[in-house]
């Protein structure tokens, strides 16, 4: 109980703090600790398998391309300001979204309804692997050919009227594959650098032998 | 009460990214709030699942493929936002409205 | 020869050459000519064979159109002797306008056209006196209308022709809801179209009908309105001076035999009916009577040849009403029958003068030598004395049969005024052939306009083909003319064996002493102040220069038309656009502008912002949880 | 099934306490041995001694590097985004910690035991992305950034051969699964579990090397490129990048860095052995001394193959994992899908 209201305002602390941060790296990396909560929450809630995958999918993979999106498309550390009337329409909307579905919610009174019996079988990774590919079958394969178009997508979208750069983040299932440009392009904050010719970067023994009493 | 307490977390969530996705003029800010608002979701059937369900591979199954889809859309917004910025320098919505009636 | 063929020949060959002229040879001005001129010679012949040679009986040539209910339609072609001698006159009038319009309209670029009309003209009227039932007597007299309007308004290019040809058109308008309304009625009351059965039920020799007398009063007074607008009696007799804006040839058609001599072959038609309606007989007496000296009035001192002759028009046609309306069908008929030939042949020597001067003023012409146009002026005194009543032209006894006609308690005024209207008719008709043939140099008279002012006349052509004043297609029709204005007053007797009448009153001696004797009168008034030398050549109304004024004004008659129907109609036509702009329309535009203000306020909510979808959205989705959450 | 440090000593919180300093402690001694292995065995490829002079055989270098390090003025440059710039190596270090608390070190003993061990190693593993990008990120400093752009890039690229080829072990060992009878209740041990992939290759004796030998070297390179290691170090591309996303940092918090990545390196190499050699089978030795010895010879194997092997250029690297280790690995699995299929 402790942990779960600890868990949740943790969450939601840092769900605020992305949501209304001007700065998107920080942002992007609250959402990372909420995300980080929320499953813990799905750990909480008997979940271990979705939890890790909240963890691979969406800290691992979704953050770190989110952080990607942003070096790529050098916008800065702080995102244009929005206006008041803006932000205040917006909580308008969302407060009132919040109290409606909340006043429906308590309404209804949920917690008094029985809790069904369940086996620990039910709740294995096992089962959710046979159901996966019994009895979601399709659902599953139909996620398979999203997956795939949006790979696909998200290839042809990045490296159009531009087949020099192919800057472009895919995903792969357990995690995102990002394919860097060749060359490096510095971001906002880096000052233009010309990026050293890949060729010469040849290492040698003599390079390394520095490097490591550099490191020491 | 915990079965509502969970509920009203993911409402939270939902409506705070409902909140980034109105307000914010930053595509990734945007993205990140519909993030948060699937993350809301995905409580909700977690939570319904530990609470009321019979069958409750059903719900977590349900959560994977939001993931999954999750994953999909962020790529391709992600590659879109790319795209955005190559033709315009900027991410920023407001000059995005060429669709208006 | 069978005598359907023939009537069949005569109304066919019309429509033919209308079609051919106007549709298949309209680039072809000298073939459509000539198929128009054909298709007028078959109608000719075929109605003379049929004048002389026709059934002694009616006779009904036709089939069966449509039926509805128990009514049979038929369309077809009566035979007797009205539909006979008016169907010769018609066709032999149009020939010979047609032949004179070969030189008269040799140079128009649209002369195709023209011929084409004249036997779309022709058709029409044909089929409208051979006319079996009234519905296609009504269709028929609406097509003459038609005709009428395409040939007044035929230069399209002059605003006053179209004028004209609008005015004519409409003014006629407004008597054919009259006739039409009268139709309806006279066929709800008989329960027929046929014109012979309402001829039957009508017969002035047999029982008077089994219908309300109030009822044919109704019947024959909306008839008679159809009468007032197509032979343009007071008060709609405006449009007609109007319509000498067409070619001379189109009036000479027009005035003498044709489009307002229907309006009098409808009623000599249905005269039966006519006089089992006694109360509008005396009405129509007293419109027609008014008519004649109005017109008369107002020919006296004009100058335009056509429009004298129009005023006359006019005026003869209120003579032959006067003489259907006194219960007499031969004087009318028999008066609608000369005044063709005279009237005809007097456009015809008008059209030769304006063709050559250029001119329509009289006196101008007068002054440039008409005279010198031989056959011409032969035509215009032959014409001139006809019209006056001059015996022993064919005027004279027709009009003398109108005043005999005129008998019996309370006749009385009417003859005196028709009499006074035959006074003026001698004097305008000497006036203008004096103003034509004796110009004087003592003249007090100004020409409005000189001799070769238009050089196109109104022909609308070069001026230089003048050479031959009088060409063999102007001379053979005139001469033509000539001769039935002489001739014709001598077939009264025939006449009246084809219209049925057995008896026919010759008067004696003294009794058309009154109409010689104010006919001679007129004649010599006339000559005192335009034919002898020296003569001033203003005419005695001059000396009352506001009674002149009056009449050259035509009594203001258009000028309270303008004021009262015209302004009238004018503040209605205002109020109904007032009405329909700021009611109908701006209600409309208020429904248009508010679909498009609304449409422009939800168009910008269509802002392409992503965003403002979806927090509309979720708005409406909050509320719809408020609400559920109360009824929770 | 192993007893859990919980079960052991009774008390979760006090687990969690020696687990934690445990790991700790593991990962530091881990830290001041592979610095000294990686200095000699460098040394012995260059024919040279390597640290001599402090204690026996310059065992005590180490030691006394990190006494400097700990010494060393942290310096905190201008124009940081502090917190990400502070957070970042202990974002690259906890996961690590985690990680190693799942290791199956022993068929006895361990600190937790949880069926989805493999996937929680991958998941911590993911973390330490991001906490490259908080480094590179919030040092301001555009050799920094292009060092962790590329390490990100590089580390997200190669995992998918690195869980591809996890993952045909994975399927062996479900297909060879079997039950355990834990107190009164029979469970499906779960092909996930570290331990039980360890005990499906002792009941069977065989090493899933033999089964797997495309996958192990495929995981192999994987991991070097996992950890930033020659020849997959462009990241910290000494001659390019000075070094990396970690340039702006010193002092101990550039210890922690290089704590991370030595133990990641050991994370590795302990799944590796875990995966593919049996984990803590063997004969005569207990069975964490078998483990960790494993485990440091393939970290010995990983120092050979830097110091022996040429740097990549970044998009050889690139083009290497998309264009041959992906493939192959998406090959193995559909092979071993059809040799389980139809055996």
């Amino acid at each position: 109980m402790l942990t779960a209201g600890l868990v949740m305002i943790v969450a939601i602390a840092a769900a605020i703090f992305a949501a209304t941060t001007r700065n998107i790296v920080h942002a992007i990396f609250a959402l990372a600790i909420s995300l980080g909560a929320i499953a813990l929450a799905f750990l909480i809630l008997k979940s271990p398998f979705v939890a890790a995958m909240e963890v691979l999918i969406y800290i691992g993979g979704i953050s770190v391309a989110m952080v990607f999106a942003v070096m790529l498309s050098s916008v800065g550390k702080s995102a244009p300001s929005e206006g008041m009337t803006r932000r205040l329409g917006a909580g308008f909307a969302a407060i009132a979204f919040f109290a409606g579905v909340a006043a429906v919610l308590i309404g209804a009174d949920l917690d008094g309804l029985p809790v069904p019996e369940t086996s620990a079988e039910a709740w294995s990774v096992q089962q959710i692997g046979r159901d996966l590919l019994d009895r979601f079958n399709v659902v599953f394969e139909l996620l398979s050919v999203v997956l795939l178009l949006a790979i696909l997508g998200a290839v042809t979208i990045a490296s159009r009227n531009d087949g020099h750069d192919e800057a472009s983040s895919g995903n792969a299932g357990a995690g995102l594959g990002a394919r860097m440009p060749d060359e490096m392009r510095p971001g906002d904050s880096a000052a233009s650098v010309n990026p050293a010719s890949p060729a010469s970067a040849a290492p040698s023994a003599s390079d390394a032998s520095r490097s490591e009493e550099a490191r020491a | 009460m915990m079965l509502t307490g969970w509920l009203l977390f993911s409402l939270a969530l939902f409506s705070i990214g409902l909140y980034a996705v109105l307000a914010r003029r930053n595509l990734i800010a945007i993205l990140i709030g519909i993030e948060l608002m699937l993350n809301g979701a995905s409580v909700n059937f977690l939570a319904f699942n530990a609470y009321l369900s019979k069958d409750p591979a059903v719900g977590q199954i349900a959560v994977l493929f939001v993931i999954g889809l999750a994953a999909a859309e962020a790529a391709i917004a992600l590659s879109i936002i790319l795209a955005v910025y190559r033709s315009r320098n900027a991410i920023d919505v407001a000059g995005l409205d060429e669709l208006k009636g | 020869m069978n005598p359907d063929t023939l009537a069949l020949a005569s109304v066919v060959a019309p429509l033919v050459g209308f079609f051919l002229g106007l549709v298949v040879f309209r680039k072809h001005h000298a073939v459509a000519m000539g198929v128009v001129l054909m298709s007028g010679a078959v109608s000719l012949v075929s109605t003379a064979l049929l004048l002389f040679g026709g059934p002694a009986e009616p006779h009904v040539v036709g089939a069966r159109w449509f039926t509805i209910g128990d009514v049979a339609i038929d369309f077809g072609l009566l035979l007797d002797g009205r539909t006979r001698i008016m169907g010769a006159v018609v066709a032999l009038i149009t020939m010979c306008i047609q032949v004179y319009s070969l030189g008269y309209m040799k140079h128009d670029p649209g002369r195709g056209r023209f011929f084409a009309f004249l036997a779309l003209f022709e058709w029409a009227m044909l089929t409208f006196v051979f006319a079996a039932n009234l519905l296609q007597t009504f269709i028929f007299w609406e097509l003459v209308g038609l005709a009428s309007f395409f040939l007044i308004g035929f230069w399209y290019q002059k605003p006053s022709a179209v004028a004209a040809a609008k005015k004519a058109f409409l003014m006629t308008r407004i008597g054919d809801v009259g006739l039409f309304v009268g139709l309806i009625f006279l066929f709800q009351s008989t329960g027929t179209l046929d014109i012979q059965s309402i001829g039957a039920i009508f017969d002035p020799e047999g029982l008077p009908p089994a219908i309300a007398p109030d009822r044919i009063e109704w019947i024959a007074a909306l008839l008679f309105i159809g009468v007032i607008g197509k032979s343009a009696q007071f008060p709609l007799h405006t449009w007609l001076p109007d319509a000498m804006e067409g070619p001379t040839p189109v009036s000479a058609l027009l005035h003498s035999a044709t489009m307002v001599a229907a309006g009098v072959f409808l009623v000599a038609r249905f005269h039966g009916l006519f006089l089992d309606a006694p109360t509008t007989a005396q009405i129509m007496l007293a419109v027609a009577t008014f008519t004649a000296l109005l017109a008369s009035t107002m020919a006296m001192v004009a100058k335009d040849m056509k429009r004298v002759l129009a005023f006359s028009s006019i005026s003869q046609l209120g003579f032959m009403l006067i003489g259907l309306a006194a219960g007499s069908l031969f004087a009318g008929f028999f008066h609608l029958t000369t005044h063709a030939f005279f009237k005809a042949l007097l456009f015809l020597c008008a059209g030769a003068y304006i063709h050559h001067y250029g001119t329509n003023d009289m006196i101008a012409m007068g002054r440039a030598g008409a005279r010198s146009m031989r056959i011409t002026t032969i035509g215009l005194v032959v014409g001139g004395a006809a019209l006056a009543g001059i015996p022993p032209l064919a005027g004279f006894f027709s009009k003398e049969q109108i005043l005999g006609a005129l008998h019996g308690p309370g006749a009385t005024v009417f003859k005196v005024a028709a009499l006074a209207a035959a006074f003026l008719t001698a004097y305008y008709s000497f006036r203008m052939i004096f103003l034509l043939t004796r110009p004087n140099d003592a003249s007090a008279a100004e020409p409005d306009e000189p001799a070769y002012a238009q050089h196109a006349g109104d022909s609308g052509h070069g001026s230089d083909d003048h050479g031959d004043a009088e060409p063999w297609v102007f001379r053979f029709p005139i001469l033509l003319l000539v001769v039935g204005s002489v001739g014709a007053g001598f077939l009264g007797d025939r006449i009246g064996a084809l219209l049925g009448i057995e008896h026919i009153h010759h008067p004696t001696f003294v009794e058309m002493a009154p109409a010689i004797a104010v006919a001679l009168a007129g004649v010599v008034l006339a000559w005192l102040e335009f034919g002898r030398s020296g003569a001033r050549q203003a005419g005695f109304v001059s000396r009352m220069p506001a009674l002149r004024t009056f009449f050259e004004r035509r009594w203001y008659i258009d000028e309270i038309y303008e004021r009262v129907f015209v302004r009238a109609a004018v503040a209605i036509a205002k109020l109904c656009y007032g009405t329909e702009r700021d009611g109908f329309d701006a209600g409309a535009d208020m429904v248009a502008d508010g679909t498009a203000r609304v449409g422009a306020t939800v168009a910008r909510g269509h802002n392409g912002r992503l965003q403002w979808y979806v927090g509309g959205a979720i708005v409406v989705t909050a509320a719809l949880a408020f609400y559920l959450g109360r009824l929770s | 099934m192993p007893k859990t440090l919980a079960e052991m000593l009774g008390s979760p919180m006090l687990a969690v306490a020696t687990g934690l300093g445990g790991v700790m402690g593991l990962l530091s001694f881990n830290a001041l041995f592979c610095i000294y292995l990686e200095r000699k065995i460098s040394a012995w490829i260059q024919r040279r001694m390597g640290p001599m002079e402090v204690g026996f055989h310059g065992m005590l270098q180490t030691v006394a590097d990190m006494v400097k390090l700990l010494g060393k003025q942290l310096i905190t440059p201008k124009g940081i985004d502090k917190p990400l710039y502070h957070l970042a190596p202990l974002v690259v270090f906890a996961p690590v910690v985690a990680g190693t608390s799942l290791m199956a070190f022993s068929g006895s003993f361990a600190l937790h035991h949880i069926d989805l061990g493999l996937v929680l190693v991958f998941t911590f593993g993911g973390f330490a992305v991001l906490g490259i990008f908080m480094a590179g990120w919030g040092s301001n400093n555009k050799y920094a950034l292009l060092g962790a752009m590329r390490s990100v890039a590089q580390n997200i690229s190669y995992e998918i051969p690195l869980l591809l080829s996890a993952l045909s072990v994975v399927m062996l060992t479900t297909s060879m699964g079997r039950t355990v009878t834990v107190g009164d209740e029979t469970v499906a041990v779960q092909g996930l579990n570290l331990f039980h992939i360890t005990m499906v290759q002792m009941d069977r004796n065989v090493w899933f090397i033999v089964l797997q030998p495309v996958a192990a070297i495929l995981f192999f390179i994987a991991v070097l490129a996992e950890t930033n290691r020659a020849p997959f170090d462009i990241p910290e591309a000494e001659s390019e990048l000075v070094a990396g996303f970690h340039t702006e940092y010193s002092g101990m918090r550039f210890a922690l860095f290089f704590f991370g990545e030595y133990s990641n390196m050991l994370i590795g190499c302990m799944v590796a052995t875990t995966l593919f050699f049996g984990g803590w089978s063997g004969p005569l030795l207990p069975g964490p001394v078998w483990f960790f010895l494993k485990s440091y010879a393939l970290m010995a194997v990983m120092m050979w193959v830097r110091w022996t092997y040429p740097r990549l250029r970044f998009d050889q690297l690139m083009r290497f994992c998309w264009m041959v280790m992906i493939p192959l690995s998406i090959v193995n699995l559909l092979v071993t899908a059809f040799f389980l299929k139809v055996f």
